[in-house]
């Protein structure tokens, strides 16, 4: 291409400062050198090359650190100024690999989260940072409010079932829920944060270590997407934690949701990105009814351009996201509610975009498009099983509900 | 409703065969297919688990007789005048359990439909290549090595490029025609098929119809070579890969009908081939249903099941709208095919036939695509498990949306029609 | 394609009378509608316009006693086997001119349905009105008062509210029933019908559906007072008003068929309404095809006509195809209207021929609106110049998709009946 | 509604000078009590009242100055770095009425122009300037490329045919060109931007008074919408015009496109503003089914839902290209090309995304949406005029070709 992706997509240069343009040339070239320049290799042998490629990003580049508390050794980008660069990030990062990129999505928005409700969890905040700094590749797993059972009345985070109960006893917190599907990982979570309700059906986060007594795992389940987090159910079987590790504060689950949906959208949009470039080389190279390329035809030139705009439109959005919830780029004043529906709105609006997008390119593509040798098919598989996790359940239903219950007051839906 | 199979069906379409022949093919693929399709996935390069079933189902039902006349040993229904609603009835019933086992078995009939459909009969070859179908228990493919590297739906478009493109090349030595090219792709390649029906020139970069050859080559000839299966996305059960022909010698008469009427009879195949994609989706879709049903039925929203909060059925609701639609749309397409006889119908090669399918096939793949998709999303986070079945579905019938000539080559056949545009 | 009729019908499916039909009906259209529809607009308070054409063709061609049995100087359609197919045919005729006119006639059959269609015949209403109809050569007007102030939808809504929301009362007084109401926005209100169908109930509030009352009232009866035609984005040729029943006395034989039957009766108005709602936006389609097709031929862009460029193509054709599917649909649940009395087919009051007739009119709407739309923007800065008529079908079939409870009813219903919701 | 409209969809006013915030107070109130409070009159008597109340805006108020050159009388608003502030000044219009809002954009749109190639034509600006200080309603109107006819062949620009054509003669340059169809008001326009060919097929822009000897206009064109201003074709023969009035700088017509798809962008946003407005009051009144109000009903309110989304999100990629397009708020450094490209792309989906808006809304108002006494279908109309009228020719295939051609390098579609 003779325009670059920063000239095209733009990168916000003047909104971002020098520390954040050195992580992501850093995660640029990893991506480019360890994962894009390998596709081949990275995809016959993924398992391994995940493993070792995640590591060289989180340990030996430090990604990990990105996000833990700065006087303990991190980056300190845990606060909501750093969302929009911790978004670029992770649209870095999903270029390469959207597991990766879901991997680390899920240990910003913990730290995130950990350190806004730091207070009377000073030595939870430290214990955590410090197994975080370990030469360790560490993997928390989230389980959000989702699909309910018939039969089995939960308590509702906006009508969502909660699959977790968290009783406070004399020991502690006790952590009960059979057969919680989280969003990614569960089969070697080290850590879950699971959206639980407390006696009075308040929505709550609990901070599982993975070795807890009481946590039974179920076999690994086979997914379209995100393959190297294999995931699994779990069951919390009375599984007690320590009081720090419940974090009741009213805002955090909004919080979370508000998170993943910009941590994941930048994860995705990076996707959405690398795919951008494939179809561009293979529009450039492939030749139509034996004469020009094909990007001269108008009709695919007509995909090409949906598929430009997608992830145009969605980056934009995404950028607007991370302002709405930064206090520094804020545009205008929203609270915690607020910013959670603009965020599962847009959340949802990009997802779908880069989907609409991949599935544009993959039709100029053909069989291309569809052979595990040309990796547009595996950003597709990414990124619809990151839209499918982000659903919840119901499809886009309740992400409308809570858009209606916003902009117009409803209040029984 | 009470059962998938009360989605609209132009009711008064129906062959004599349709009740019969779904009866007896769903109880085989309930119980061959549908209990392994969950591991088909890592059968990709073995069909260790695949092959028994297509075993079972071409072979010891012996659907692959279906086009041959009965006097060697077939079922005779390319001579009857429901094959294509034969067609889509079978295509739709294997699409329900298995995308991939539907195209393997739909394909085999491809090729050999170019000597078996009225007025392009060629009783010699017939009778040659029916033994190799009918006389064995064992499942046998046939193939249409079509596309080629230089240019994926080129050769399809026979409308406007009248073979042009085509570099496999045939030419006459003696009573041998001499076969030399690289094709890529089709289904039944990888090593499946032992019949090939190979779209060729007799005189390479030439726009002139008459240069456009059809000729069978058989797997095992001395010259064909073959890949390995490729990797996919999907689609397991349908292995494909590069065939290259160096100097392949086959009989003349191997060639299906000569100058012309070979282009002519070889069109015909696209039709077929659009509705039997349509019928493909339509049964994954409806099978999508079924698992949906299940889901939407004994999964909550606010404690209630999700089909019966107002805005999850709107979203539902339209999904199986959709699928109602497609079923309608895939049976009149499939008698658009049926009607080529009749006084009142279209010839299969017409610009209006062709256009007409090729924009249903569209407007099915779209649907699919949408809705499976969306179905993926009502599960939430139980939308990218395979033992939903909803996500295999989702990522085989992609595809579909792709091959012979893709969405762009069906949109322009449309509007070539509709508009009677001269330069696309 | 050489003529808007090669769009696909299923063509097993027509009915005898659908060729002579069609030519004459076109013929007046092209002359008494065609040239005059572009000031329509304006004429929406007078209908001095619009008046003439509805006499020449539901008074002079008479259409307007089309269901009354041929004793009476009808054409005994409604006893046919084909008068869901025969509504189609008209009202897809018409549309293709105005969609407004094509309402008023269809709406005039509707309430006149309730006493013509078997098992629920009423003879002696059909004698009573019948001179009304048929001894006439000016346009005489029905309609259906159904909507009320307080919940647009609801009274179409019957499978899960059963009346329980009317308010209009039908009280029994001696050998009279005594309605009082208010009704608003049917069709052929603001003045125009002679004779009403009025939905109502004999115990307000009741969910039982033997207390809905359909019952006919003459317009001109004491107490019948109607408001004058709103004002509209569009569809001039059709009034839409208030009507207020003050104590309006009407004899008692004037309610369809009593308890029970009566509801019955009236549901099978919702499926008709519904196919000649797709027919309506057909026919308005095809209607734009025919001036797209001149525009995209004679316009240019890159200096060569629109619709010679791929990109272009890809829009139009897609427009077209849609057509070409919603014709299809369209037939297909006219069809299932018909099948109403084979063995094979479903009752027209059933749950799964109004949730398959629902999704396909919602599917068809959603197409109108959305490739007129497009329509639109194909002719950029022409778009939205009257001169085109593209403008008029837009704005006049917004409406349809509104009408009859809406996009919303449509998708409840069609869920309901797919998925067996059962609190919808 | 219990949300303001300012909190839902928020006016950036962090980014936004107080000039600017008054400039908006001022026009909204004018739209709440000269049009939004008297809806039906303003309906009945749309000709007469359009001009009345279009006259207290743009002369009492001062909005026909709001981008005349500072020194000269005017606010100065048109140079880039007040695209963002114009176009949310043209939201406010817009809400009330969507003629008025046109009509000033193409007023804002000629100023931005004149005042960014002055050089050479300090006479013709001052001139302008002048005139548009009058105590009259000045009417200026666009005629812009698009459909070409069989058998004319026509310059191109950027595929697009130009309807005109200018030759240099020695008493200066001369116009011709037939039925020529502008965007809007072009039987009473006083001032013609229309876009020419040169010699050399090169893009220009003429700037024709519409009392020059040599213009003929056709009848009135009964129009979807925007019916206040009566449009007409125009025919130019040999129409003389000052050589300051040739604009052939070449970003001239580029520029235009830009403005305009941003300025129209604000005014179809704010039409569709007032319909969330509409629609919230309808939803809160409207009875389902005997009992709740409609925006309970989940179905109804996922409708509700795709409103406000289409909306907030029109909302948000309209700012985000003022700020590509303005100097201050830049995001990244585009070119004149790429600030092209992503003002028809973002334009062109700001327009659909309101008109789906509508569309959606209607949906749930049935025929109330479709009364005129409702005034949903007024918006309905004027902003699907809009949207034809910005897409050129062929839909938004002229878009698709523009954007492909920047996003993946095409050069012969």
């Amino acid at each position: 291409m003779n325009r670059s992706l920063d000239y095209l997509f733009g990168t916000a240069v003047g909104d971002r400062g020098e520390d954040a343009q050195g992580v992501i040339s850093l995660v640029r070239q990893w991506a480019e050198k360890e994962v894009i320049g390998n596709r081949l290799d990275y995809q016959r042998n993924y398992a391994v090359l995940f493993e070792e490629k995640a590591r060289v990003l989180a340990l030996s580049m430090g990604l990990q650190r990105l996000a833990l508390p700065e006087g303990q050794g991190g980056f300190g980008w845990h606060d909501p100024g750093h969302v929009a660069d911790v978004a670029a990030v992770l649209s870095e990062v999903g270029r390469a690999d959207s597991s990766t990129g879901v991997l680390l999505a899920m240990n910003y928005a913990l730290f995130s989260i950990l350190t806004r409700f730091s207070e009377g969890r000073a030595g939870l905040v430290e214990a955590m940072t410090a197994s975080y700094l370990d030469d360790e590749l560490k993997i928390p797993s989230c389980a959000l409010p989702g699909p309910g059972s018939m039969g089995r009345e939960t308590p509702l985070y906006k009508g969502r079932s909660i699959p977790a109960l968290v009783e406070s006893r004399d020991s502690g917190p006790t952590l009960s829920g059979a057969n919680i599907r989280p969003l990614a990982a569960g089969l070697r979570a080290d850590l879950f944060l699971a959206v639980c309700a407390d006696e009075k059906g308040r929505p709550c986060i609990a901070l599982v270590p993975g070795d807890k007594p009481g946590i039974e795992r179920g076999r690994e389940v086979l997914t379209t997407g995100l393959n190297a987090l294999a995931n699994a159910d779990i069951s919390f079987v009375e599984t007690e934690i320590t009081r720090e590790s419940l974090i009741q504060e009213p805002e955090a689950v909004p919080m979370l949701f508000t998170l993943l949906n910009l941590f994941l959208g930048g994860v995705s949009l990076g996707a959405g990105m690398n795919f951008f470039e494939i179809l561009g080389d293979w529009s450039d190279s492939r030749v139509i009814r034996g004469s020009g390329p094909l990007k001269e035809n108008p009709l695919c030139a007509s995909v090409l351009a949906d598929v430009a705009e997608e992830i145009a439109c969605s980056r934009l959005l995404l950028h607007d996201l991370a302002r709405l919830v930064s206090p520094s780029g804020r545009a205008w004043s929203l609270d915690t509610e607020g910013q959670y529906t603009y965020a599962v709105m847009i959340g949802a609006r990009i997802q779908k975009g880069i989907m609409r997008a991949i599935n544009r390119g993959m039709e100029l593509m053909g069989s291309a498009g569809y052979a595990k040798e040309w990796h547009a098919e595996k950003h597709w598989r990414d990124v619809k099983t990151i839209q499918s996790l982000l659903c919840g359940v119901g499809a886009e239903a309740p992400v409308k509900m809570d858009t209606a219950r916003c902009f117009y007051d409803c209040r029984e839906i | 409703m009470d059962h998938f199979d009360e989605f609209s069906r132009p009711l008064e379409y129906l062959s004599p065969l349709d009740k019969h022949l779904r009866t007896v093919l769903r109880k085989n693929i309930e119980q061959e297919v549908m209990p392994l399709r969950r591991r088909y996935d890592e059968d990709w390069k073995e069909h260790a688990l695949i092959e028994p079933a297509f075993d079972r189902i071409m072979g010891g039902l012996g659907l692959q007789k279906a086009l041959f006349p009965q006097e060697y040993g077939g079922w005779g229904l390319a001579g009857s005048d429901y094959i294509f609603r034969f067609a889509y009835q079978l295509c739709e019933e294997l699409g329900r359990a298995d995308t991939g086992m539907a195209v393997a078995l739909a394909v085999t009939f491809w090729p050999l439909l170019v000597i078996h459909l009225e007025p392009y009969v060629n009783e010699r070859l017939i009778a040659e290549f029916a033994p190799m179908f009918c006389s064995t228990n064992k499942a046998v493919f046939a193939a249409n090595a079509m596309t080629e590297p230089q240019g994926g739906s080129d050769i399809e478009n026979m409308g406007l490029l009248k073979g042009r493109t085509i570099r496999t090349t045939a030419r006459l030595e003696g009573d041998q025609w001499v076969i030399n090219g690289h094709k890529l792709w089709p289904t039944n390649s990888g090593g499946v098929a032992r019949l090939f029906g190979v779209p060729c020139t007799t005189r390479p970069g030439s726009s002139n119809i008459e240069d456009f050859a059809f000729i069978y080559v058989p797997a095992d000839a001395k010259g064909v070579t073959q890949g390995g299966p490729y990797e996919k996305a999907g689609m397991a059960a349908d292995k494909n890969g590069d065939i290259w022909f160096d100097d392949v010698r086959v009989p003349v008469w191997y060639r299906a009908h000569g100058p012309g009427r070979d282009a002519e009879a070889f069109y015909q195949l696209i039709s077929f081939g659009q509705v039997a994609s349509t019928a493909f989706l339509t049964g994954a879709m409806m099978n999508m249903y079924e698992r949906l049903y299940e889901f939407v039925s004994t999964r909550t929203y606010r404690n209630r099941p999700l089909k019966e909060n107002e805005a999850v059925a709107g979203v539902i609701g339209r999904i199986a709208g959709d699928i109602d639609i497609c079923r309608i749309l895939g049976h009149e397409a499939a008698m658009m095919g049926d009607r080529r006889n009749t006084p009142y119908g279209l010839p299969l090669g017409s610009e209006g036939l062709v256009g007409k399918i090729r924009n249903i096939k569209d407007f099915v793949s779209d649907r699919a695509v949408e809705n499976l998709g969306k179905a993926m999303d009502v599960l939430g986070c139980y939308g990218p498990d395979r033992d939903w079945d909803i996500e295999k579905h989702w990522r085989d019938i992609k595809i579909i949306q792709l091959w012979m000539g893709g969405k762009q080559l069906c949109q322009m056949e449309s509007a070539r029609y509709f508009f009677n545009c001269e330069t696309l």
